[in-house]
């Protein structure tokens, strides 16, 4: 029963060595990344005080059973991550490993501004993560977009210290209905704003085009699973438990996500490289997963949240893989390219179909919840949700389609008619892509053994009492 | 056009600010008007926050000190990541240039003969600060941004001036880690991360207030050396 | 009052960032929010009548609130690392593009 | 043989005839051949078991179950002789075929989704099996000539299936519940909440029988699939729309639900739209038939006149067209299955289907053009074929009704398929 501050302290300190000893610092990384994939599973639920005074007064990580799924699922995509990228690390072992610090802070923080400083480590990191590929000018639109949304949400749990005099999430949580709607109002709209720049909602997701389209075999899976999983969760925790929000701020902010999926949907339909499709969908998926968060479907929220993370790190690291090997991700030139690399295919095919939401496939489940939720509130939302997953479901089977046949549009496809690119060294990516297929199909048959602690995170995510009594009463 | 999409939208944030801050139902506490029993902070202030410890609970006469160190430590551990994070940044993204900068002024006498009795008394009044950081005001942050400042001057006031990059390194690496190991000790021996387990002594004289002073001093030395590398990075260009 | 200041200050900011073209201006901009911000942070702890929260005589404990104090000093050294990496992000620009206007730097997405 | 291991053993078998075809080819082929004689046989049993209920996995806290009824054991015989049929095509078929294990995959995959969308006992399994039917065929398709066909398919489809889903999650939100007996006892209290739903559903057996406005995927899918599997496509899969049809009309009693609602002509006007639809699509069929060269797309063209048939005998409420409709759902699967297999045989030995280069064939290939011959003349519905049968039954109710319009409509596309017909005989000689 390990001490999940330990999550955060043992990548620190591993850090902090990794600069004074350059060589080692490879293995620093590997190590502590399976420390934490595999510790993860050991910690127990509870609030976790930091030096020893009260929560209110102190800061506090709260792990329940929401955090303690988050936790895993994080931790093991960033080993997988490690595992992909091995290739494109160029000296970023160090900042890799501040990131696991970040990452693991965030998603256990109960304060809010802990919360903003721990933010700000994972963005500067991935600012210099995203450098890497060498594209200066986008990375320079993420970090003016990422410091003004961290600007914007300090302004907001300024402008909620201000009226309530805490800054600790429980107690604040408490306090809330002493609080006057106007000040509410004003709060709220900047912290979304603020967690909307890494959640990538619309007004404020222009850097993504340029960060995941450009990303090498470690940026790109690491940005489209681990940071989209951790500002998903954020947002979940926050709007979602925290701070109760009234039903027209509710309606103005799933415009916004409603929105982005829509956009986001419609936009990949008219990229044409492999890269830029997946990112566009990425927005789109994000867009639906905070919808469903906002809406109170958490069980949906999470499910899909899972399915998108996975499918998205067997479908990245595979598009970065072919972009890494041929330097030119255009889906025409890569027709016929899953000929020759039959695992990778099936893999990149069953995570596809398992984001649309087909049946046999995890994704079905996770779309019969989103439908469900969304039918509770509204008869539009649902609408644009199936819209939306139409416009997906098209753009991937035409990739899908074009990728597995090779061959011009009036004749047979045949053997020789492929491409002349293969994938290099992808032995690792052909591994999880088949492991996470074979997991998608089998869950999408039965889903009940990956489903039942979602279903505990989405309780726990639900009932903020024993969340309360769980800070207040702790030590 | 674009100028006045900008005025219309600082315009519309301005108004949706004010209006929601200082609007007649909003209780958002007036400028000098919030009285301190109402917040948190109350008993960072009476030192009263765990009634079982002893007397003066955080010792330290600088109440800010206090909260930075001992009550919200993990704010400062990330504070001296964020700044760990951007140095190395500035390392990794200065690889790319590969030339060493070359100044268009050269350096006047003035500035070589006055640079070397004033650094010195910069490079004191750091170390001064950071190490009475819990009595006066100031602490690691500003002590290390001092010392950073001195080593600037030291740059600017000729070229062939580089330190050993590395020697800042390795004081930035060690600082860390025992900030850190101190941490993980207040773990096992008090329970809690971070915990003050040295006796607190009275409040005001120097050895006081456990392991805030001493935590205070490895976050002075280790901003400072990552600020005299940054701007040592920033000025060579290649990295070490 | 001086509050007022603090948020057009933040104002002055968020219109620089949305009209200006030039990057070392937009990093300006960026620094010119963070001061508003940091500025305003500080106002909403001072309580008028009451001095700095340095314990000197033992019971006299009329202190302004620390806590925003704690936090500014946070705030301050986040926007400090931020510009650095902005300032070498803009200097990596420069020798990449040759420009610092954004309208010249030709589009790099996934060129 | 209960019938939820049916389901299983389907499920199973496609993953062992993957790796069957992987190891032999002839033998993956083969396979497909006894597997689907096995699922023929063992269904011939269930002709008159009616209500029988099978649960067959728990999927979250909805459970997928089949019940057996007397129209679900209709429509799996036409279909499961279908893919019977076809499937001697195969062996031959396999070098063809650039990835023939995935082809037998997905062949058996798209024959245990048709039954599990016939033998569903509430709306949530219909549907899974409904989309595994379209994801399977719709890898399919693409191993034949064109790139863009599968995605105009999968496009309309899914527009199709969507809004069925749409309408399915809205009645589980009234009567919280998916189960169909539940429903339609449930929706005869509302009628006019139901005519929402029944627009959308039937949106979706619309799509897949290539009726009028959701044709065009028709003679693009089939015209460019591989040959052994347009006739499935075409035969098979098209009554799988016109199942959902029935289930919308018929078994949810939509004429006494709308029974006070605006009469035309004695048929509530929803029906009466969907009769209009069809009657368009026959028209345009046939219209576009005429003038097609590849011989895929000329049937694929009359499948689409022919499930406008369908659909007016579905709709329709009189007892004889009825019957009629029903009848004419088995003669096209025969007879179109015909036509695509004795040009698949043609391919195979000439490697193409444009008429224009095929003539002269009877002398060559007697056997396949008697076939084609004896298709076509049931197909029109001359006397001594079944298709008179079927047309005939659609004729007298129609007429019984006194909707003439359709009636014209309907007798007019005879006289064009017999043109059409002596057009192909000139080819051949």
């Amino acid at each position: 029963m390990i001490n999940p501050i330990l999550l955060v302290a043992i990548p620190l300190l591993a850090a902090f060595l990794s600069i004074m000893v350059k060589k080692l610092s490879g293995v620093f990384l590997f190590g502590v990344s399976l420390f934490t994939a595999i510790g993860s599973f050991f910690i127990e639920n509870g609030s976790y005080v930091i030096g020893g005074w009260k929560p209110p007064f102190g800061i506090n990580l709260v792990v329940d059973d929401y955090s303690f799924l988050i936790l895993i699922i994080v931790n093991i995509l960033f080993f997988l991550t490690l595992l992909n990228g091995m290739w494109d690390l160029k000296k970023n072992e160090t900042v890799l490993l501040v990131t696991l610090a970040g990452v693991n802070g965030i998603v256990m923080t109960g304060d809010f501004f802990n919360l903003f400083v721990f933010m700000e480590i994972i963005a500067i990191s991935a600012y210099i993560l995203a450098s890497s590929t060498e594209k200066y000018y986008s990375v320079f639109k993420y970090l003016i977009l990422g410091t003004v949304g961290s600007s914007l949400y300090l302004f907001g749990i300024i402008i909620l210290y201000g009226t309530a005099g805490t800054l600790n999430m429980a107690d604040l949580a408490s306090k809330l209905p002493e609080i006057s709607n106007s000040v509410k109002v004003l709060a709220f709209t900047f912290i979304f704003s603020g967690l909307a720049v890494e959640a990538k909602i619309l007004p404020f997701n222009s850097w993504v085009r340029g960060i995941f389209g450009n990303s090498n075999t470690l940026t790109g899976p690491m940005f489209s699973t681990v940071y989209a999983t951790v500002s998903a969760a954020v947002v979940g925790r926050v709007f979602g438990q925290i701070l109760t929000i009234d039903t027209n701020l509710i309606y103005a902010f799933i415009t916004l996500t409603l929105m982005t999926f829509i956009f986001a949907e419609s936009a990949a339909m008219a990229s044409k490289n492999l890269r830029s499709i997946l990112t566009f969908s990425s927005i789109g998926q994000a867009g639906l997963i905070i919808t469903m968060f906002l809406l109170g479907g958490f069980y949906a929220a999470l499910i899909q949240l899972v399915n998108n993370a996975f499918a998205k790190m067997v479908m990245f690291s595979i598009a970065t893989k072919t972009y890494s090997s041929n330097e030119d991700d255009d889906i025409d030139n890569l027709a016929g390219i899953f000929r020759k690399h039959y695992m990778m295919g099936l893999g990149f095919t069953i995570s596809a179909l398992s984001l649309i939401g087909l049946p046999l496939f995890f994704g079905f489940y996770g779309k019969i919840n989103i439908l469900q939720t969304a039918f509770a509130t509204n008869m539009w939302i649902p609408a644009f949700i199936l819209i939306g997953s139409i416009i997906e479901g098209i753009y991937y089977i035409r990739l899908l389609v074009k990728l597995w046949n090779p061959g011009k549009e009036g004749d047979e496809s045949s053997e020789e008619a492929g491409t002349s690119y293969t994938i290099l060294n992808g032995f690792t990516v052909s591994i999880i892509a088949l492991v996470v297929g074979a997991v998608f199909v089998v869950a999408g048959i039965t889903p009940e053994f990956l489903v039942e602690n979602i279903e505990k995170a989405a309780n726990s995510l639900g009932d903020i009492n024993t969340y309360l009594s769980s800070v207040m009463g702790g030590i | 056009m674009k100028r006045i999409i900008a005025i219309l939208l600082t315009v519309a944030v301005g108004i949706f600010i004010f209006t929601g801050l200082y609007g007649e139902d909003s209780d958002f506490k007036a400028f000098g008007e919030k009285n301190i029993s109402d917040t948190v902070a109350n008993s960072y202030v009476d030192k009263n926050v765990d009634a079982d410890r002893e007397s003066p609970e955080s010792g330290s006469a600088n109440v800010v000190t206090s909260i930075v160190v001992n009550y919200r430590s993990l704010d400062t551990l990330g504070e001296v990541t964020v700044l760990f994070v951007s140095a190395l940044g500035v390392a990794l993204l200065g690889g790319f240039l590969k030339e060493k900068v070359t100044f268009s002024v050269k350096p006047g006498f003035i500035l070589k003969n006055g640079m070397k009795i004033i650094s010195g008394i910069i490079l004191i009044t750091g170390i001064y600060i950071f190490i009475h950081g819990h009595l006066s005001p100031g602490g690691g942050f500003p002590g290390g941004a001092m010392i950073g400042s001195s080593f600037l001057l030291m740059y600017l006031s000729d070229e062939e001036f580089k330190t050993k990059i590395t020697a800042f390194k390795i004081m930035e690496g060690t600082a860390g880690s025992l900030i850190l190991i101190i941490g993980l000790a207040g773990l096992s021996i008090g329970g809690y991360f971070l915990y003050n387990f040295l006796p607190n002594g009275n409040v005001g004289d120097l050895i006081s207030a456990g392991i805030v002073p001493i935590l205070y001093v490895l976050v002075g030395l280790k901003v400072g050396s990552e600020i005299s590398n940054l701007l040592g990075n920033f000025l060579n260009g290649e990295v070490e | 009052m001086s509050q007022y200041l603090y948020i057009i200050l933040m104002l002055v900011g968020i219109y620089g960032l949305l009209s200006q073209k030039n990057i070392i201006k937009m990093i300006i901009s960026l620094n010119i929010l963070e001061l508003g911000l940091n500025l305003f942070i500080i106002s909403t702890g001072y309580i008028s009548g009451s001095n700095a929260p340095i314990i000197i005589f033992e019971n006299d404990t009329n202190f302004v609130d620390p806590l925003p104090q704690a936090i500014v000093l946070t705030a301050i050294v986040i926007g400090f690392g931020v510009t650095a990496v902005a300032l070498m992000l803009a200097r990596n620009i420069y020798k990449k593009n040759g420009t610092l206007e954004i309208d010249e730097i030709r589009g790099e997405d996934n060129d | 043989m209960a019938l939820n291991n049916i389901i299983i053993q389907g499920l199973l078998s496609s993953l062992i005839v993957f790796f069957l075809t992987k190891f032999n080819k002839k033998v993956g082929g083969f396979f497909t051949i006894i597997f689907s004689g096995y699922l023929f046989f063992s269904l011939l049993s269930y002709q008159n078991s009616a209500g029988e209920i099978f649960d067959l996995v728990k999927f979250g806290e909805f459970d997928i179950s089949f019940i057996t009824s007397n129209y679900a054991w209709f429509f799996s015989m036409i279909l499961s002789l279908t893919y019977f049929l076809v499937s001697f095509f195969n062996p031959y078929w396999m070098k063809k075929l650039i990835n023939p294990a995935a082809y037998n995959l997905l062949f058996m995959l798209s024959m245990v989704g048709t039954l599990g969308v016939f033998y569903a006992k509430d709306f949530l399994t219909m549907f899974i099996f409904f989309e595994i039917v379209v994801w399977a065929s719709l890898f399919i398709i693409p191993m034949g000539k064109s790139r863009k066909s599968p995605i105009i398919y999968y496009t309309i489809s899914s527009i199709g299936s969507f809004s069925m889903l749409y309408a399915i999650f809205y009645l589980y939100n009234s009567f919280n519940t998916f189960d169909i007996e539940t429903i339609s006892s449930a929706v005869i209290s509302n009628p006019n909440e139901y005519i929402f739903v029944f627009f959308l559903m039937i949106m979706a057996g619309l799509t897949k029988l290539g009726i009028f406005p959701f044709h065009t995927w028709l003679p693009a899918a089939h015209g460019s699939a591989p040959h052994t599997f347009s006739p499935v496509l075409s035969g098979g899969l098209v009554k799988v729309g016109g199942f959902i049809a029935l289930i919308v009309t018929a078994v949810i009693p939509s004429f006494n639900i709308f029974s006070d609602h605006l009469q035309i002509m004695g048929v509530p006007f929803e029906n009466y739209l969907i009769m209009v639809l069809g009657g368009i699509s026959i028209v345009v069929g046939t219209l576009m038939a005429i003038k097609q060269d590849d011989a895929k797309k000329l049937i694929a063209y009359s499948t689409v006149s022919n499930s406008g048939y369908i659909l007016i005998g579905i709709a329709m409420v009189d007892q004889v067209g009825f019957a009629g409709g029903l009848m004419h759902i088995f003669n096209h699967a025969m007879a179109s299955g015909a036509m695509f297999l004795s040009f698949a045989g043609i391919a195979y030995r000439t490697g193409t289907t444009k008429m224009s280069e095929l003539g002269g064939l009877i002398k060559r290939m007697p056997l396949s053009f008697a076939a084609y011959l004896i298709a076509i003349i049931s197909l029109a519905g001359i006397p001594p074929m079944s298709g008179f049968a079927s047309k005939w039954l659609i004729f007298q109710g129609l007429s019984s009704n006194g909707m003439m319009f359709l009636a014209f409509a309907a007798f007019l596309v005879v006289l064009v398929v017999l043109c059409m017909f002596s057009g192909l005989c000139l080819l051949h000689f």
